[in-house]
């Protein structure tokens, strides 16, 4: 509201003379005093700025199209039958059509994390002003914004600064729906530009959120060594009251824990929370304990512990009022984005509110004011608390009772043919149906908790609850640690990893970001992360990868987060945060370019993008993405050249980045001291690719981090984690060495004995090593120098 | 519902449907007018037990018998091997899709592109992936899903059936492929 | 790019103090002095502002959904399977589900057109300087914003002011997008409200654009005797080098009309559109010709006519370059929202252009700068005619041909099966295999224009083409009359209609709008314009319905343009022009309320939409709907309490909007001189309805005229209308006359005997009319006056 | 491809198919069962030549012998009553999906909802919509297609077949409805 005050000044501002043409000339300088970096080309670009630079990926690594359905449903011209070479009605092809929905997820994607960012910096300006001053890492954060610099080439100072970035953002997202309309864009690839586009404003909507809630709320400043949180349902004490938070955006849940402080409340009720706002609350209050992932909501919830469940925005199950009303928890809704259904009574007095919710005659009520959500949310909670103990309020069956549901199953496959990874739930409840419950209660390792079971079942059975019930005790034992997100990573801390990662000697930076749609349970992604980190890699982790990599305990019971430490350094298990932290991921890869390197960001988003491409052997790894949001993240990162590893379920998104080992003359870049083209080998092999299993996923990690400019002491580093993990989960050599060695120094020491025949047989190569880059604006006799 | 419906129930979506093999003839005619055939396995063949014996021995009978040449996907390639099986092979999924769509690829063997893809051993989601994406981007090949599990976007596809009933199908196959009438003919083609 | 800086500034003045502190003061005052109609409670809201009257709406008119696929697929959890009542994985439901798919349209529909807008602002801004006024009707027209007033709250002078209105739509329309994503809304109504605020912001977008489109380049202002423009592909002489421009952003063609004039050519060569893009054309200059609406464009282009393509953006065919490369006729892109794959050449010299165009070695071009697309279009053009009209480049075929190609025909149908109306081709075609194509020929009269046939044909008929060679003398026969867009409605105007509206004695006014899905052709819609026309109702036109209505010709000869008059009263048939225009229908509604009624508009929704429900008898008929803009701009009248009409391929847009007369408890309303509720039958009964044929639309538009404040005069003159269509089109009398007669005077004079014993068995009631309202804040007993 | 494909190719998306009437003993069950069913016309029953007469014919049979309540859409009314049927009401199609996912319907003679729906007459793109519309707001409805066109998302449908083999399914229909055994049957269960 405050927004729209402004705009209206400065229209009308535009329409009287003279003295605000003085102003013009005024902030002129202002902004000139501000910030010396030079300007680079593309400030605030609209997609076709950076269409050549996408085109260059894109010609590399060319879509595979693998359509998820044959039709196209979108306009009432349809249903139109793509398959086989047909045209739809409006004259579009299935390749079109498929990259045409990719756009369209991400735009959702790129929406609601700005969106989320709107919401919260209006909230902010409204509570604190809109000269709230920035600050994610004090003195030890100088290049605190690297994506905005990046792409809008300004330095926001203040809260108020991030809405010339939020509008911009609205701009570009409204016109790259637009191009999804019916008889719009029409070329594939154009199509991939422009999802390329929105996953580069998604981060920069990302960055916006995270920094103005780590300077408002005080959350950890780039702190590697942020609390260590309690993660896990058996952490939870049942006999205070216990609140539920769900969802992405922390205020109410803040104001939960300041109303409880104000009160005297704190350790005698239970803040607990699921997804991203669970992971900002322990930012906040290391105290609030976190649930887990998303795919905790039907078992937590059924567990009958809540008192209360908040939910906000993104990733809230879409059926929780009617969860939440079978174990008789109210539930407020707190966003615009999700009204539930439920009557607005943000203006009502919380007397009123607490009494209807606690008395049943609503299931739930919508307060978009965060500060009464907290009001309310903790006096109904500790009053819901108080007429739930007398009840019986846990839906999970007990241990007779799952028997006698057990018994009840007749077979008939139809969980299994509904659930997305086909477990055998009819053969684990033949097996419950004799008492013995260890087959259900292993499918609660691997269970997603998406509940589809249930509805398929004939017989009536509550699957889901089942398998949790089997399970009991494994879930009274869900007690781990997560290290609090300590948000952005520290200049120093780039200036020390910058070379060694430039030059490969460490051999890479790996992101498990995204969020729970996992083949195998959450368990593969902390193996993932203690493999590398132990490979002295540097592991970052965000949202329900963050919390998947806490699940676990080694033979020594500690947590990944209490094994390895959370510096950004080798060897390190990184927390920055929740979903919107990913920025400091591509972040922390820009600031390499621009502290390391000293390349200008402001507005120099080819020359950077190339920088990291080239030079930053980050791959992210997305092991359970499952939604919009998460398209958008992983092509913010393609458009920066880092690539992408999704689970099986990945390939869902309809689209794969390739590239050809095969295909000698895709691999070339310009030397950019001479302007020669120079064959470098598939480095990296792809852009986004999916991974049948965690092995598969463990070697494509290894060898998606090699890179044009890795010396050859880095590349024989990187070659030796990838020789090595290849042959203890292959178990046989990889065929494909030849083009990763470029002379023999890169060969690996310790293995060259059983490389250099190898290799002599496809012929060993002594390739220079470039200064690479794809641009020809890079090639400095050229250009007469590059700066 | 029948077996022919998709096993995972929502992931229909296919305006063609998969012929079903009603009986291994029919993969024996396929493989007949076929040039250049491939076999593709998935890490299911090793991960999933139920399958792993009846897969391993179908595969090894089609090298042996029709000389094959087989790729492995993921990470199986060690114990396959180990299970006597030669590759020509290993290839992401995806890899494997993408040089499939390409008239230029030349095969595994440098003689050019496969015509005739018998798939196996994937989870069924990205399986039905598998077989959409070639649909799609190489609808010249035939492909042929050798899991008990009905899979619409393949050209030829098993019913939805019980494993008894899939292990007495690749049993009748493998009879057939080590007939003599049928080996011999098939040598004529590979000549 | 200016828009970016003036952000920077802004947000940079923010920054500093003192002086910038004034000026905020002193723009106060500017605000003060330019206004002063008192603001209302909701300017620039979000959607929760208006909730409350969605959901009063909403539940009078509730959602039935339509699934058009039981499963959903929108993320990797997917696909779910939401028949029989399952929920997804994500807990959703098949209602929120369908809902949730409705507001991804209106979403893409409303950025479609706020992103045109954005666009076409920024280009006249760079153009024309930020200072330019607006002015859309000079002295006739003084409330030149309604919607803005209405939504904003303020009134737009300059072209600059309508940039503050852009960044609140954009930043309202990624809120509700965010609102798709996986896991957000939960409940079907509040998707449909989110739907009705995407409507709302359209409406607003489109009236932006509209405005901008006409103050700059001097449109039409408000003229109801704008020019007769020609229309058809038979006006066109082919002969001159001709270009074809496709879409709906008019600067690339009106900079080929500039061009063209400045170089003396006009008049030696035709300039010819399709869709909206046409209209605008028109609009400034009456001497280029309209093809036809969006279903030309295959029929146009394959008659090898057009020597040069320039499409824009917007209801362009995906497969555009290919069709053109068919003809050998170079294609221009000029948008960037549809790239095609082109290389882009904005930067380059015309010269290099037009050679690498005409000569073929390129299929095309991407061009960003309107007035380099005027340059290169035109004198490629001039060129690639020279060449083209040496070869031959017509793809119909003879009729020699035709009838081989008929001879193939094996009737198997599947044409028919891929035809959208089951049209039966293989009879058409086997009667042309022996030389009689008028089947084929009437086929021609029905068809959309999709072209699926021809990939659905296994013997490699070229089907569509074949139609139009069967009806080559009707094609070369097209020769109508459509009158220009004239844009707004004059204040007059509204003054003198405002009341015979309000009482109900202009008995509707019908706005023809929307695309060209139609189920039988275009004639029909100028059957309905001109039946209501003569009738005395307003008939009210934009777009390809505009055109529609112009292609048909009277027993006289006549256009309906040419029959009927173009001003806003009674009996006239008024094209205001393209899809933007819309606005200026929904903007004619809310004027009534101000100008007639002096209700204040300024950020006032809640109170306008009341009035316009419950006194403005307009109905919308959208016979050939499509698109995702159809979508939002049904929902933007919807939210004003206006009814839409679609043909039976409406039904696809998954809802309808139904009311239930047979519930009389549905249809109460406030009289707000005494806050009693008085039940007023069901008017209008529906504010979504797919009508099968026209014979339905007809007798519905007649129906759905019929609001609470009808004085009998006007009930009974509605009520004539309406008995008098049913009894003509369905041969028997309607059977609940009961519900819509309040008392004996509403009884049509002319036919009381006929129908007074039927309505006594029901039982004559005698009804108060009341001020009627849905709102409580509008009872004045209570309130103490309503102003 | 068969008979029971979506006539418009493209028309799919159910994930159930509707049950094949593979003969008209099939409607005189299903009719049996019913305690109150409904036919419902669509326009084409009169625009379409081609099906006016049979439908008609069929339509007064299930009137005179069943005394089913009869609605039609659109404007057909009068030309309906033209040819000796009489009609319980009309009603647009939306409005008469809109009444019968209501439980608290009464019907058009105030004595409740109806449990088996024929419907007949529409284009095959709307019909469609129209089947699906019912078996999501009305799934306790039993919904059948009279029209010689397969519909998947109605609960009993005619195959796709052609108006000579539709002609006799219908003729056979009619002498089934005539015969008087089956003719009491149902007396008995409309008293």
């Amino acid at each position: 509201m405050n927004r729209k005050n402004i705009h209206i000044r400065l229209s009308e501002a535009k329409s009287s003379t003279g003295s605000i043409k003085d102003l013009d000339i005024k902030i002129g300088k202002i902004k000139g005093e501000q910030w010396e970096e030079k300007e680079g080309p593309t400030p605030f670009p609209d997609h076709t700025a950076l269409r050549n630079w996408d085109r260059m990926l894109l010609t590399r690594y060319k879509p595979l199209y693998i359509p998820f359905c044959d039709l196209c449903c979108l306009c009432t011209y349809g249903k139109c039958d793509l398959s086989g070479g047909k045209r739809g009605a409006c004259g579009i092809g299935m390749e079109a059509q498929q990259s045409r929905i990719v756009l369209l997820a991400a735009c959702i994607g790129a929406a609601t994390h700005i969106s989320h960012g709107r919401h919260l910096v209006d909230h902010l300006i409204e509570k604190m002003g809109r000269r709230t001053p920035i600050d994610v890492g004090g003195s030890n954060v100088d290049v605190e914004a690297p994506m905005i610099r990046l792409v809008c080439g300004i330095k926001p100072k203040t809260l108020g600064d991030l809405e010339t970035v939020l509008d911009y953002l609205e701009s570009q997202v409204t016109e790259l729906l637009a191009a999804a309309h019916t008889g719009q864009e029409s070329d594939p690839l154009d199509f991939e530009s422009k999802v390329f586009h929105a996953g580069m404003l998604d981060h920069v909507g990302l960055e916006l959120a995270d920094m103005a809630q780590i300077s408002a709320f005080n959350l950890p400043k780039a702190d590697p060594d942020a609390a260590l949180v309690e993660l896990g349902l058996g952490t939870i004490d049942a006999e205070k009251p216990v609140i539920l938070v769900i969802g992405h955006n922390v205020p109410p849940a803040i104001d939960i824990i300041q109303y409880s402080r104000k009160h005297n409340l704190s350790g005698k009720i239970e803040v607990t929370g699921i997804c991203c706002t669970a992971i900002d609350l322990t930012r906040f209050d290391p105290n609030a304990k976190i649930v887990g992932p998303i795919s905790w909501q039907l078992r937590y919830i059924r567990s009958g512990v809540p008192d209360l469940i908040v939910v906000d925005e993104q990733c809230v199950r879409a059926d929780l009022l009617i969860e939440a009303g079978n174990i008789q928890a109210p539930l407020i809704a707190t966003s615009s984005k999700n009204c539930a259904g439920l009557v607005d009574r943000t203006d009502d007095d919380p007397d009123d509110i607490v009494r209807d919710l606690v008395s049943g005659v609503v299931p739930g009520v919508l307060i978009l004011n965060p500060l009464k959500v907290g009001e309310v949310a903790v006096r109904a909670a500790l009053e819901s608390h108080e007429i739930r103990k007398t009840k019986k309020t846990s839906i999970i069956p007990t241990a007779e009772e799952l028997i006698e549901y057990a018994k009840r199953c007749g077979g008939c496959m139809e969980c299994t043919r509904a659930c997305p990874n086909e477990t055998p739930l009819p053969e684990a409840m033949k097996q419950a149906a004799t008492g013995d419950l260890s087959f259900l209660a292993d499918i609660y390792d691997t269970c997603i908790g998406c509940g589809r079971c249930d509805d398929a079942c004939n017989k009536e059975i509550p699957i889901h609850s089942s398998l949790v019930a089997a399970a009991r005790e494994k879930v009274l034992n869900e007690k781990h640690f997560v290290r609090a997100g300590r948000g952005a990573i520290q200049d120093i801390e780039i200036r020390e990893v910058g070379g060694p990662i430039v030059l490969g000697e460490i051999p890479g930076v790996i992101a498990f970001v995204g969020c729970a749609n996992f083949p195998n349970g959450a368990s593969e992604v902390a193996e993932m992360a203690r493999e590398f980190a132990k490979r002295r890699y540097i592991a970052v982790a965000t949202g329900c990868s963050a919390m998947a990599i806490g699940m676990y305990r080694n033979e020594d019971g500690q947590t990944p987060y209490e094994e390895f430490h959370g510096r950004f350094d080798a060897g390190g298990i990184v927390n920055v945060g929740s979903c919107v932290s990913n920025a400091h991921i591509s972040g922390a890869a820009i600031k390499i370019a621009s502290i390391f390197a000293k390349r200008n960001l402001r507005g120099n988003y080819e020359e950077i993008a190339d920088y990291v491409y080239n030079r930053v052997g980050a791959v992210g790894v997305a092991w359970g993405a499952m939604s919009q949001k998460a398209a958008a993240i992983a092509a913010g990162f393609w458009r920066l050249g880092i690539p992408v590893i999704v689970g099986p379920h990945g390939a869902k998104y309809r689209r794969m980045l390739l590239g050809r080992k095969d295909h000698d003359e895709d691999w070339y870049v310009f030397d950019s001291r001479t302007g020669e083209k120079v064959q470098v080998g598939p480095v990296p092999e792809h852009l986004f690719v999916t991974a049948e299993t965690k092995e598969e996923a463990m070697v494509l990690i290894a060898k998606l981090c090699m890179r044009p400019n890795d010396t050859s002491r880095g590349r024989s580093m990187k070659l030796t984690h990838y020789i090595d993990l290849y042959k203890r989960l292959y178990g046989i050599m990889p065929d494909d060495l030849h083009l990763f060695i470029r002379s023999p120094a890169d060969i690996p020491i310790t293995m060259k004995e059983e490389l250099l025949p190898i290799l002599q047989e496809r012929g060993l190569k002594d390739r220079i090593i470039p200064d690479p880059t794809l641009l020809k604006s890079q090639i400095r006799t050229q250009m007469g120098g590059r700066s | 519902m029948s077996g022919q419906d998709s096993w995972i129930r929502a992931e229909m979506g296919g305006t063609k449907q998969a012929s079903v093999i009603s009986k291994p003839e029919v993969l024996m005619a396929l493989l007949k007018k076929a040039k250049r055939p491939l076999i593709i396995i998935g890490h299911e063949t090793i991960s999933d037990r139920v399958r792993t014996d009846i897969l391993i021995r179908m595969v090894s009978e089609f090298q042996k018998t029709q000389r094959i040449p087989i790729l492995t996907t993921s990470h199986i390639a060690g114990q396959v091997m180990e299970r006597g099986i030669r590759l020509s092979g290993v290839l992401g999924s995806m890899e494997i899709i993408d040089r499939l769509r390409d008239p230029t690829w030349n095969g595994c063997d440098g003689n050019g592109q496969y015509d005739l893809v018998f798939i196996a051993g994937f989870s069924y989601a990205l399986g039905s992936l598998l077989f959409s994406a070639l649909k799609q981007n190489a609808p010249q090949t035939k492909v042929i899903s050798l899991d008990p599990k009905y899979h619409p976007h393949a050209t030829w596809s098993y019913a939805n059936m019980k494993t008894d009933s899939w292990k007495a199908e690749i049993d009748r196959l493998i009879d057939l492929l080590h007939s003599e009438n049928t080996h011999q003919k098939m040598e004529e083609i590979h000549v």
